[in-house]
């Protein structure tokens, strides 16, 4: 495989500045939950359906601990303690308090030892069936098969779930390894999870638990058809981050876009929130085995993808670090980067390869994601299909692990079934046309290609080291990323953050980060 | 081709443009050649290439060419085709509605405000809904600008107020009367489903409701959005893909000054 | 999108497949999105936008998008579109005249020729007029055949010969008739300006003038030629892209027990 | 720039082989002449314009010479005697043979040595006009400049030379180099040239003089508008050989298609007339500065891309030493290859690059000529355009000379104006995205590339050994080139094909030959 000489001190000192930055904020996150954390675990316990006006339950009882100002003991907390009271399970409890039933702060409160392991008990049926899904994956990975490297990545957009299946069945009889589901516009900012199977969206189809079932088990029967195991992605991403990982996880999703920092930067959701959220999600989705999809790609479309190209690589430290601190594995880290240059730059190509290839050797064992071309997409479909074509070469030609395909409507429409049909047409001809090409070339010494890699890399340690001194939050502040600014307290729900009490109870993540899967 | 030696059968070929009937043109002039790509939620056989000719027929093409169909993996077809259309188009009638773009630079915009309207002017912006695309409405907007065209907050005679993305019209619009603005500018990038014509026409509905439609220039934009559209919607102006600030800048201006707004 | 917390305005969407209306699918049943690109022989301007919106419209498409206009330098514009078609076809109408494709292997073919004809069959074919493409008419005449399906020449049952390309139809049928050949194949691969046209009739008409039209079977393939074509222009069937050998020994045998030829 | 490692004795093997076949055939060349070499020579003296029922005057004096079967002589040595027998010019020799008002057979003959004065000094003009026509071409190329190699080489081909101009000044302001104007179907079968402006042809323009000069009149002003030299081809082969060659002499064309076998194989036209007239008309190309283009490429549309690979390049070092024979100087030899394999092949493209940059390696004056996808492209203009762009990077990466333009309409129909435009749209954007890419990398030693284009150069190495014995009738024969077999007194032409007497006489051949140019 073609190498490029990268300087190995650089390297580990731009892991180590990362490392010292998520160290800073893992401290703060440590203290604090959010009223997502808290449903999160609400639906761990099997909390779910809606009241009569739609409402969520999980949100139901969170809204009401919360109107008492009794988050800081946390929703386990009080759910356990009904549910030994009243001897019911947590779904009971939620129904009871929607109906007005009952109180469960003024409650009795059970001796706080018994409260503990009543919380930890009833985490268990969650713990195992999460297990289940992994252990099924695995199992079906390992009979089924799977697509070669660089996996052919779609999305499919319809709005309606039920057209989703026919655009998802259809992408994998063509070849597609791995179908994203897109969610509508506005979900991210919704504070709930909607419920059910829905059928109405703009530009993406509604993440909720009947969906990913639904399409889970469409995706199961055309993996057992086509003899290849066809993986399932949504977005553990916006105000309700870890409830959706753990809906992910539940209903064995294979990967979710999971980035620390997208949420602050692109929804204008406040930081502590995001970042608080972040780390439970990505605790489940380590202990799912899921593989978490970054989203540094969206820092180029704002910002100019030659001049930011060390954020990127920057980012992609810093994700790599709270990745780890909440147990996520380097195998399931899918760091992002993108293929965003101008396409009318001399020789830009060669920086897209300096780029692809020094992230490959950076993170070796991360299945990294690869963005195609967006920004620079027009209505010239002639041309996108061509842009497409390029990074799909850059991706062979560096070993990419997981290729979202263009589309050469990109800057048109979300994809017509056809336009996906001739996006994957696009991309297995030339990762078959190519395929060892990659392997067949080196770089020369001094080129443009490892010339620009190293001052790329150089220039990311030097961000990492200010950013050290200057803590994530500054930084941010600063608009460090993606040429945008946001401030510490503004944003989106930053009042669903709160700071745990010493008696705060989340079982899963000792739970989950207690090695139960080993 | 003829087969008699030293002969070549001539024949003249149709070579005059008719501008009031405009043809597509492949190689010769009002051949009406033209390429489309299309899916039929059939299976991929022999009927479904005549379905597809059929379909191409009923639109008034001739000389019909699927050169292509791939069965799309769910019983569905993809096809392209080449055709020549018997459509023709009167290019003589053709009156578009456009916002002249007399090319007027930031300092002589800034200059025609100062003359003009003798103070500064207030202009508000978003991109309203759940839309989060602000690209756009920065572009217009930011000091930086666009492809070397500085944006509005640059303007010395402009105070310029970019509220960002993901803006619901009622907080616009409250903000927009609050800082008394002359123009409101909204950007609408996503429009699938046409959530952007709801979006902007609820907008305006507001605004008529809360009887202060003519106190503004009400401007929009974006990649999809035509000059056309935003006046069918009851906008005063709209801006595709390319606009620069100075396009808008010099819309607002002028139409103040026609208007009398001072 | 709803604002209104915690609800999503549930709407039921149109997904019935009417195979009598049957439209083009975009990402949703019965949108009928179709791409288009063709150029206009006018300058690239907001007219000429205007001009390709109004030929579309003409053609009955609505929803239309132009994403792309360019100038190609002498005057003309080019474009992409997309576009919502509001024809519709009858799928369920549709008759299409195929040559039926029932498999047959050579032994079969060979075998059948033994039992029903009881001797070698004659066949002579040839790339007509100017047209020099022998890839095609070799594909199925020759010994080594095509993508692994073996040409006439190596069928038992079948005296196969191929005369070449830019045989001129009066030496084809010539040959054709000093060989007492039983079918006649002829391929036509060049196009441009319906050269293939006029010299698969002048064929035709050759032999209607010399009465042996029915003495032969006769057959023509290329790619731009359908079975439908070539029963309009006379000939017994057609053969286009991506046919083998068999198909056609197949039709010339059963062909000709149908019509009684011994 | 990446470089293989070709052992240069195996290649200086080819060329001697190479050397032996061609010295063979210039042997059987030197004592013979055709119908067309003397239609050139009267063409040359002037001869222009047609009969009343339109038959080229050239084809008038030569048929008569032939009626009287006294070709051997040859065509300068009749006209010359008249002109001198008369006092007039060969054009009044013409017409007043057509008009039956003149014998040149029975005429009284002059001494031999006057009429070779004669005939040499009636060649001055036609001389005197090519000469300037190359400084012209110079003195434009200098004041001007030109397109950066790869030039883009487009073809028009409505069939009506007016149309061919708009589609050709379209071409030139979207970037194209070099235009060529493809030929009516029927055209290379033609024992005359037509003449004068045309309008209808079938799949191509007919190739006239009047034509030539309308297109370089048309793309003279359109170079100077855009500061940058466009060249015109067209096509030197088919039955009038030479006097294509000299009409394009003396109307300033630069670029000749003009193969040595092409003829043979792909029209069917007699072996003996082929290699007869391109002898001559390859000694006006090379005096006249203009390129010629060679036709390997069409060995793929017939034989395996993977399989005959190195009888293409066999057939470059034949095609060289004929050149060399006939005086072209490598730096106006466009040798020809192709870029033909099926796009489904596993690691198609690294063969297709071995190729190239063999070719490119192993001639590396010439202006090499690449030829675009065809025979595998299909009416999926959206796969095709991709085609087209593998080519096209193949072609950067390896530095090739002439860039023939792929189009996505390859297997459709001849090129519409947009499908030229996204054409050269595609090449352009590869050309400058990836443009120092063949710089900044190397082939692995022992790789798949280098190991391919090793296999191929012995190949070819033992094919041309093979042919050496065999002698080039006798290969051709044998169906050693594009999988046709060809017999040496079939196909069309041989009727033309006439042994010279010793006193015959063609000015030019000498004239041309003499370093008039230097
Ligand atoms: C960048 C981008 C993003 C970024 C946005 C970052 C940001 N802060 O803006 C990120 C990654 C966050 C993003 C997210 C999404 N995106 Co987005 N995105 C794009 C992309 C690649 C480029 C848009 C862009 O920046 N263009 C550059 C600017 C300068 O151009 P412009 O917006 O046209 O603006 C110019 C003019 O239109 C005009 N203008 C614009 N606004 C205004 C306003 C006024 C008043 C005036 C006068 C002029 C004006 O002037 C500008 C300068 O000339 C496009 C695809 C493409 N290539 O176009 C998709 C695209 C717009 N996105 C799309 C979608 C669907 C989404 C998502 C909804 C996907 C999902 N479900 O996750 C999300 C969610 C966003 C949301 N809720 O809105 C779709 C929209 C489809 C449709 N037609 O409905 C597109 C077309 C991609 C696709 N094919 O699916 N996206
Ligand atoms: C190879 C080729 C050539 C070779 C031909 C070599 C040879 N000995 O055949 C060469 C290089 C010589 C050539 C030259 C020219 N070609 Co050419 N050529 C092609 C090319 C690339 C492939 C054709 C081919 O071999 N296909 C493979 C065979 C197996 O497929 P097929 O012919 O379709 O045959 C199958 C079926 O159609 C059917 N079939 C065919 N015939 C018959 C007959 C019967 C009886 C039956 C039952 C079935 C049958 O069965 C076959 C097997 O499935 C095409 C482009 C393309 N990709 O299609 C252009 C193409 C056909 N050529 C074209 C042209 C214009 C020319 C030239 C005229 C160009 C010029 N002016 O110089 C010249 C001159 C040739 C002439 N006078 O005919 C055009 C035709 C445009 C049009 N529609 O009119 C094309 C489409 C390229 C283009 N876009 O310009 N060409
Ligand atoms: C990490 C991440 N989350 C989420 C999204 C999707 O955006 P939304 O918040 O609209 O679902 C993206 C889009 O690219 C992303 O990269
Ligand atoms: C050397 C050469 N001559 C001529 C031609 C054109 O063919 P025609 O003889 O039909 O003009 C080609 C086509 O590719 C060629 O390569």
């Amino acid at each position: 495989m073609a190498h490029l000489n990268l300087d190995e001190n650089t390297i580990a000192s731009c892991r180590e500045s990362a490392k010292k930055i998520a160290d800073d904020v893992q401290e703060f996150v440590d203290k604090r939950a959010t009223v997502s954390t808290e449903r999160t675990i609400l639906r761990l316990y099997g909390v779910d359906g809606v009241t009569h006006d739609g409402v969520p339950l999980p949100n139901v009882l969170v809204d009401e601990i919360k109107r008492n100002s009794a988050l800081p003991l946390g929703a386990a907390y009080y759910v356990a303690n009904a549910c030994l009271n009243r001897n019911i399970i947590p779904q009971e409890v939620a129904e009871k308090v929607a109906r007005g039933e009952l109180d469960i702060i003024k409650m009795p409160r059970a001796p706080y030892d018994e409260i503990i392991g009543k919380a930890n008990e009833m985490a268990r049926p969650a713990m195992q069936r999460i297990k289940e899904n992994r252990q099924t994956r695995e199992r079906m990975l390992k009979e089924l098969g799977e697509g070669q490297q660089p996996y052919l990545y779609v999305i499919v957009a319809t709005g309606n779930i039920y057209e989703d299946v026919v655009q998802a069945q259809a992408a994998a009889r063509q070849g597609a390894d791995i179908i994203a589901v897109i969610r509508s516009t506005g979900q991210s900012l919704l504070d709930y999870v909607p419920y059910g199977a829905t059928t109405e969206g703009f530009g993406g189809t509604f993440a909720t638990q009947e969906n990913f079932r639904i399409m889970r088990s469409a995706l199961d029967d055309v993996s057992k058809e086509l003899g290849r195991y066809i993986r399932l992605v949504n977005y553990a991403s916006g105000l309700c981050m870890p409830e959706i990982a753990a809906m992910g996880a539940l209903e064995r999703l294979d990967v979710m876009l999971n980035d620390a920092l997208y949420g602050i930067l692109f929804r204008d959701i406040n930081m502590q929130r995001t970042l608080v959220d972040q780390f439970f999600s990505r605790v489940i989705n380590g202990f799912s085995g899921i593989i978490i999809n970054t989203g540094e790609d969206n820092y180029l479309t704002t910002a100019d993808a030659v001049e930011a190209a060390h954020t990127v690589l920057a980012s992609d430290f810093i994700n790599e670090q709270f990745a780890l601190a909440a147990g996520i594995p380097p195998e399931q880290m899918g760091l992002g980067h993108a293929f965003e240059m101008d396409p009318d730059l001399t020789d830009g190509f060669l920086y897209e390869v300096a780029q692809a290839q020094m992230i490959r050797q950076i993170f070796p064992k991360a299945p990294i994601k690869y963005m195609p071309p967006t920004k620079y997409m027009t209505g010239n479909i002639f041309k996108g299909h061509i842009q497409d074509a390029m990074f799909n070469i850059a991706a062979i030609m560096t070993h990419q692990g997981i290729q979202l395909l263009g589309m050469l409507t990109e800057a048109i429409h979300t994809p017509f079934l056809q336009d996906r049909y001739l996006s994957i047409e696009n991309a297995k001809y030339i990762f078959n046309n190519m395929k060892h090409l990659g392997d067949d070339i080196e770089f020369k010494n001094g080129g443009i290609i490892e010339t620009r890699a190293k001052e790329v890399l150089n220039k990311s340690a030097a961000l990492l080291k200010e950013m050290e001194t200057k803590g994530l939050f500054k930084s941010l502040e600063d608009g460090i990323f993606a040429d945008v600014k946001r401030s510490f307290t503004g944003g989106k729900g930053l009042d669903g953050v709160f700071v745990k009490d010493e008696k705060y109870i989340n079982p899963f993540i000792p739970l989950m980060l207690g090695g139960e899967n080993e | 081709m003829s087969s008699g030696l030293y002969s070549l059968g001539k024949k003249e070929y149709d070579r005059t443009l008719d501008l009031t009937k405009v043809k597509p043109y492949g190689d010769t002039m009002n051949d009406g050649k033209m390429q489309l790509s299309f899916t039929l939620p059939i299976p991929c056989d022999a009927k479904a290439l005549e379905a597809a000719r059929e379909l191409l027929s009923s639109m008034g093409f001739e000389d019909i060419n699927i050169t292509c169909s791939k069965d799309l993996g769910v019983g569905y077809t993809f096809f392209v085709a080449y055709a020549s259309t018997t459509h023709t188009v009167d290019y003589t009638s053709i009156h578009v509605e456009e916002v002249e773009k007399e090319e007027m630079t930031m300092d002589e915009i800034d200059a025609l405000i100062r003359e003009k309207i003798g103070r500064k002017i207030v202009v508000v912006g978003a991109c309203t809904g759940t839309d989060a695309h602000t690209v756009g409405i920065d572009a217009i907007m930011n000091m930086k600008g666009y492809a070397g065209h500085y944006g509005l907050e640059r303007y010395q005679m402009i105070d310029a107020y970019n509220l960002g993305s993901q803006v619901m019209n009622e907080e616009l619009l409250a903000k927009a009367i609050e800082l008394k603005a002359d123009a409101i500018l909204i950007s609408q990038v996503v429009t699938q489903k046409d959530v952007h014509i709801s979006n902007l026409k609820n907008m305006v509905e507001l605004m008529e409701a809360q009887w202060v439609r003519d106190n503004f220039i009400l401007v929009c934009g974006g990649p999809r959005i035509t000059h056309q559209l935003a006046r069918e919607l009851g906008y005063d102006a709209g801006f595709g893909s390319g606009s620069f600030a100075e396009d808008v800048a010099a819309f607002i201006v002028k139409e103040m000054i026609r208007q009398e707004k001072k």
